[in-house]
């Protein structure tokens, strides 16, 4: 499917919220759309086009802003589907898609705890591969490998 | 389901042939390994030994991996010290920031020989030294003992590296060629000063200093402060280490194509 | 060599010390000790010392060998490296337990956590006690000897179940749950098919239910109450496929997952002596003791002390049987444990019963001898 | 009877590695499962961003530690999309060989540790033996048993030995036998399908919302395999059959894999003959010199800065053993990678693990999750 196309059917629905699908290689195409629209998008893509799978989501952090880049997989077209938002810096956060895809369930913790990506309406949204109470967020640039870091980790009695 | 699967074998529902069929096979691996079981005896016997490996294969008819296969093993280092010309690239290209360039008697006495002293708790036997070293002394051998009840013998000094050496143990054969369009030190003309930082550390001694003609001044210019030399290198002694790159002090010295 | 038996000899022993020091004394006190008291006291010691130490024995020898077997029907060696073909690689292993520091976890009942273990390795060794191993060969002849070892046999759980509880683990709790269990459910079957074999020995004495096997084994007549008996063993034993309890997949290790050391020790010999006797109780009760066919050449059978030598291969072998099920054989889930162990195992040994009730009332059990195979 | 929370981890023969699995039992019945993990996290993707682009194969074959040459694969393709540079035709088949040959060590090793899962004790022995083959393979070609360290931007190290070809037919003619008495040992035995069957169902509707792929999701009928569906490398010139199930069960996931056992070992059949006949380059001459290998000297990103170098974004899937993993590559024209990210198949599988465990009991436990095939290395990378 040409970016056109996935253009065409989640402009209809979204209106300016869908800031532009650029071309990927190998995939259908990079949507680029603003967070207000995030869950409707996520619908969109999940029940017009058939995007049943949510492989990945990732946290990128830009220094002066941090992007959040989703790839779907729909089986019956057969290909990828890239989504990318833009969050301010010092105000992360977009819409949980858990919702929709019970996988982003631990993708959208493991962006939060390292990006420090808030995810809204997340149901369970706390640590996973960092201990509990862990105060940093490793994959931002400002955390430098190589220094000492103050780590204070609670035990918890089951 | 594709055809293979639906033609795996459905057992039959005869219960007392369910328990039969499993105990038949290990009754039969049972038989096979009394007379050699594949298990190789550690200390005794040893892999990397030819004559042990023909054994297995005759005594029980099963391969045992390919014939050349520790040629190309990665172990401990090898290190020829007669050869090695302190150029840093072993140094440089570890990841794991495990190789120390020391100082080893032998060198003249402007500038000291260094070689690689590795540190094998941190090692990750990954080879980009050995595939960098530019004159083939720096190479990996099948040995693979290490264990040592203290954690300062695993750090091997070039010596200890040249006694791995000696024991002239099967060496990595491969050698990586050069990539063909591999880039080269360029100058800056106007950044250089002259000073000879470069040529005098180079470790293939490929770099020389020519004379440049002394620009005359034109009237109220004043011209830089600098001796009069520039560094010309020789592309096809260099082994692009990078030591002039980084010695320079002004910068003026960079990786770039000469096409 | 057919009247000696183990006791008369420690009986022989301990009067010759018994003389010997009491020609050395005088007076009164000679009498004191030459009396018939004191010998029988010290004759029991001498047995029980040297059952002790055979039992010991052939536990650390049989653990060795099932080593070695699994370690061939995995492809690989088994112990090798201690003695010779690893012989005393176990003694070694023991020696490192016994040196262990023993000790219990802070909440674990301590009662409990000690009693346990030392009561399940007791009663364990309390059954050999019980067993002949030849002709004559046993503590001497008692006529419910059979039933007495079957009822040592079933304390286990209860002293499984007490350190499980007191070692105050999750793990070790639910092995004990599984354990209690599971040996419940396996005795009924068991003791059935026992009865199967007292019904056509007509008799609970180990030493008779061997000699009526003397024209043929039991296994022909008897094989339903066989498998049943070897089956129901396993579970008891809790060997692999039934050993749920110590099932190391999910719970770790079971109910001795919080013992260390000596403790653990007695755990691992008290799971092989009970093999041992699992196996021994399989050939006296089927395979014919240590008697073997008639057809067999007399020379195999008149060397001194052929019956133990029979007797042990035998047992090595049905041993060696219960290996080869470890190796091939997966493990099964608690409730079809039990739901085997209820509805196919009881009816199964039932039917045993019956069948057996029915030779013996048809009177055609002494068909069975004329089948050589069988050992008649 | 009240219920408990249980630790089955991170110290525990389930486990398979470091993870907790946290269990709320009633009697033997599963209620609730929680799986946590993280006590294997070494931050790679964090570690790559000060490594050179080729330095990071070093990472990629610590991340799974069965499956290390599939990783570097995946690594590779982002990369190399990333930098735009196109590897040989010769270093892609013999990346499509190391990634098969992987596969099969990788599934002998599932195999073997689930078999010890379900109690069934030689069968482990029979597969650690026969991955040994699969791993003297690798150490003739690669130089090691387990870090392989082979890719590298814009091809592979180092060619074949001579006489590989013919010892690797000879190994999969040996394997092939192998996987007869694997199955006569297991699906052979009653007490295997009493084990296994119905037991772990998760229906394909579930697994494709909860993100499973792999044997998990083929078990449940999905026909879904990347290899097929989006070819990279070239396996699109090969013949293959994707390996489906319809139980969805424990037993289904056996078979799938078995069945890819075979089906890996028909491609490198083709991979073989292929390889004899097409001798070439191994690696791309146009790489550019700060990668292009080892040389790169470190902590001299000054040069960088006087040249221009392309930026691009690289984003790679790759049939990994245990399912799909993805990766996105950020280049911002450095000599590191700006950003790498990685997605395991297991990581989303063992998140499901709550649709698939609750109902069945704590012996259940190990079974299904060794048909998961957890690697804990991946999960937590």
């Amino acid at each position: 499917m040409a970016p056109t196309e996935v253009a065409e059917t989640l402009g209809a629905r979204l209106g300016s919220r869908l800031l532009g699908v650029e071309p990927f290689p190998g995939t259908a195409g990079r949507v680029r759309f603003d967070r207000s629209g995030a869950l409707e998008l996520f619908r969109s893509m999940r029940d017009d086009l058939g995007y049943l799978h949510l492989s990945m989501i990732a946290g990128i952090d830009w220094v002066d802003h941090r992007e959040v880049v989703y790839v779907l997989w729909s089986d019956t077209r057969g290909d990828y589907a890239l989504l990318s938002t833009d969050l301010p810096a010092n105000d992360a956060h977009v819409e949980s898609a858990s919702g929709i895809w019970p996988s982003a369930n631990w993708h959208e913790r493991e962006a939060w705890e390292m990006v420090d990506i808030t995810f809204d309406h997340h149901p369970d949204l706390r640590h996973l591969l960092m201990p509990e109470g862990y105060q940093f967020h490793p994959l931002l640039r400002s955390f430098k490998l190589h220094e000492p870091e103050q780590l204070e980790v609670k035990t918890r009695n089951v | 389901m594709t055809e293979e699967l639906t033609a795996t074998e459905k057992p039959s529902d005869n219960p007392v042939l369910y328990v039969a069929r499993p105990m038949a096979t290990a009754a039969r691996q049972f038989a096979k390994s009394l007379l050699r079981p594949s298990t190789i005896v550690y200390p005794y016997e040893r892999l990397e030994d030819p004559k042990f490996r023909e054994q297995v294969q005759v005594a029980s008819g099963k391969p045992i991996g390919v014939g050349a296969v520790w040629d190309n093993y990665r172990g401990v280092h090898a290190l020829n010290i007669a050869t090695c010309i302190s150029c840093n690239l072993c140094a440089f290209s570890c990841p794991d920031l495990c190789i120390e360039m020391v100082t080893v008697p032998g060198g003249d006495p402007k500038h000291a020989k260094k070689c690689p002293e590795i540190d094998y708790g941190k090692c990750s036997y990954c080879g980009f030294c050995s595939d960098a070293c530019p004159e083939g002394c720096l190479t990996m051998t099948t040995r693979y003992e290490l264990s040592t009840p203290k954690r300062s013998e695993m750090v091997y000094s070039p010596q200890k590296l040249y006694e791995v050496y000696r024991t002239k143990l099967p060496m990595n054969p491969i050698r990586l060629e050069r990539p063909a369009n591999e880039d080269s030190i360029l100058l800056d003309p106007p950044l250089c000063i002259g000073c000879n930082a470069c040529a005098r550390d180079c470790p293939t001694q490929c770099i020389t200093m020519l004379e440049i003609p002394k620009p005359t001044a034109k009237p109220g210019e004043k011209l830089p402060k600098r001796i009069w030399k520039e560094p010309v290198v020789n592309d096809s002694d260099c082994v692009r280490c990078g030591t002039c790159v980084s010695v320079c002090p002004k910068e003026c010295l960079f990786w770039g194509s000469r096409r | 060599m057919s009247n000696v038996t183990l006791y008369s000899i420690s009986y022989d022993l301990s009067h010759a010390v018994v003389f010997a020091v009491g020609s050395l004394a005088y007076g009164s006190w000679r009498a004191a000790i030459d009396s018939n008291a004191v010998v029988t006291t010290i004759a029991v010691l001498v047995f029980a010392v040297i059952l002790l130490a055979a039992s010991m024995l052939n536990t650390i020898v049989l653990i060795w060998y099932e080593r070695k077997l699994l370690g061939r029907f995995m492809d690989r060696r088994g112990a090798m490296h201690v003695g010779y073909a690893g012989l005393l690689q176990n003694f070694a292993d023991g020696l490192k337990l016994f040196r262990k520091h023993t000790f219990a976890p802070r909440e674990a009942d301590d009662l409990g956590f000690y009693f346990g273990p030392t009561a399940y390795m007791v009663s364990s060794m309390l059954i050999f006690g019980i067993l002949p191993i030849s002709s004559g060969w046993n503590s001497g002849a008692l006529p419910l000897s059979l039933l007495l070892a079957l009822v040592i046999f079933s304390f286990a759980p209860l002293f499984i179940f007490v350190s499980a509880w007191s070692s105050n683990n999750k793990y070790s709790l639910m092995g004990g749950m599984r354990s209690a269990a599971q040996m419940i459910a396996y005795e009924v079957p068991l003791l059935l098919a026992v009865v199967a074999v007292v019904l056509v020995a007509g008799s609970f004495d180990l030493s008779t239910i061997v000699y009526e096997q003397q024209n043929y084994w039991f296994w022909g007549p008897l094989v339903v109450a066989l498998v049943v008996f070897v089956a129901a063993m396993l579970a008891e034993m809790e060997r692999i496929p039934f050993d749920l309890p110590e099932a190391e997949a999910e719970l770790v290790e079971g109910w001795n997952t919080e013992y260390g050391g000596m403790l653990f020790a007695f755990f691992m010999l008290a799971d092989y002596l009970r093999a041992l006797v699992g196996s021994i109780l399989v050939v006296l009760l089927f395979l014919g003791g240590w008697t073997l066919p008639t057809w067999v050449p007399s020379a195999a059978t008149s060397f001194p002390l052929a019956g133990i030598f029979w007797f042990m291969v035998k047992t090595y072998i049905v041993f060696g049987l219960f290996v080869w099920v470890r190796a091939s054989l997966p493990r099964v889930r608690t409730d079809q444990l039990l739901r085997v162990g209820w509805n196919r195992m009881i009816p199964l040994a039932l039917l045993s019963v019956f069948l057996a009730a029915l030779l013996v009332s048809a009177r055609c059990l002494p068909v069975f001898g004329c089948v050589p195979s069988l050992g008649g | 009877m009240s219920d408990i929370w249980i630790n089955m981890g991170p110290q525990h023969p389930m486990t398979h590695g470091l993870w907790n699995l946290r269990v709320r039992i009633e009697g033997e019945l599963i209620r609730d499962v929680d799986p946590e993990v993280g006590y294997l996290h070494r931050g790679i993707e964090k570690i790559s961003e000060d490594r050179h682009y080729n330095e990071v194969v070093t990472l990629m074959d610590r991340t799974c530690y069965v499956a290390g040459l599939s990783w570097e694969h995946l690594y590779m393709l982002a990369a190399e999309q990333a930098l735009h540079i196109d590897p040989p035709e010769r270093a892609q088949y013999l990346r499509v060989l190391c990634d098969e040959f992987q596969r099969i060590g990788s599934h002998i090793m599932w195999y073997a540790a689930f078999v010890q899962d379900i109690g069934l004790m030689s069968p482990f022995l029979y597969g650690m033996r026969d991955r040994d083959l699969v791993l003297d393979l690798f150490q003739s070609y690669t130089g090691a048993r387990m870090t392989y360290e082979y890719m590298r931007v814009g091809g592979v190290r180092n060619d074949l030995p001579p006489g590989f070809t013919h010892q690797a037919r000879k190994v999969l003619d040996w394997l092939t036998d192998r996987f007869h008495e694997y199955d006569q040992l297991c699906l052979g035995s009653t007490i295997f399908h009493k084990r296994c069957d119905n037991l772990g169902v998760l229906s394909g509707k579930d697994a494709i919302a909860y993100g499973v792929t792999g044997p998990m999701l083929r078990s449940a009928g999905v026909k879904r395999d990347l290899r097929k569906d989006r070819p990279y490398a070239v396996y699109d010139r090969l013949e293959f059959d994707v390996a489906v199930a319809d139980g969805a069960d424990v037993t289904g996931r056996y078979l799938v894999r078995m069945e890819e056992l075979r089906q890996s070992v028909r491609i490198l059949r083709q991979v073989l003959d292929w390889l004899d006949h097409h001798p070439g380059p191994v690696l791309a001459d146009r790489v550019p010199r700060w990668l292009g290998a080892p040389y790169a000297p470190v902590g001299q990103e000054g040069y960088l800065l006087k040249r221009r170098f392309p930026t691009g974004v690289g984003f790679s899937s790759v049939e990994e053993p245990h399912g799909e993993a993805q990766a996105y590559v950020v280049n911002q024209g450095g000599e590191h990678p700006y950003r790498v990210k990685f997605r395991s198949p297991v990581y989303s599988n063992v998140s499901a693990a709550r649709q698939y465990l609750v109902g069945y009991h704590v012996a259940d436990i190990p079974p299904i999750m060794g048909s998961v095939d957890v690697c804990v290395g991946e999960v937590d990378r």
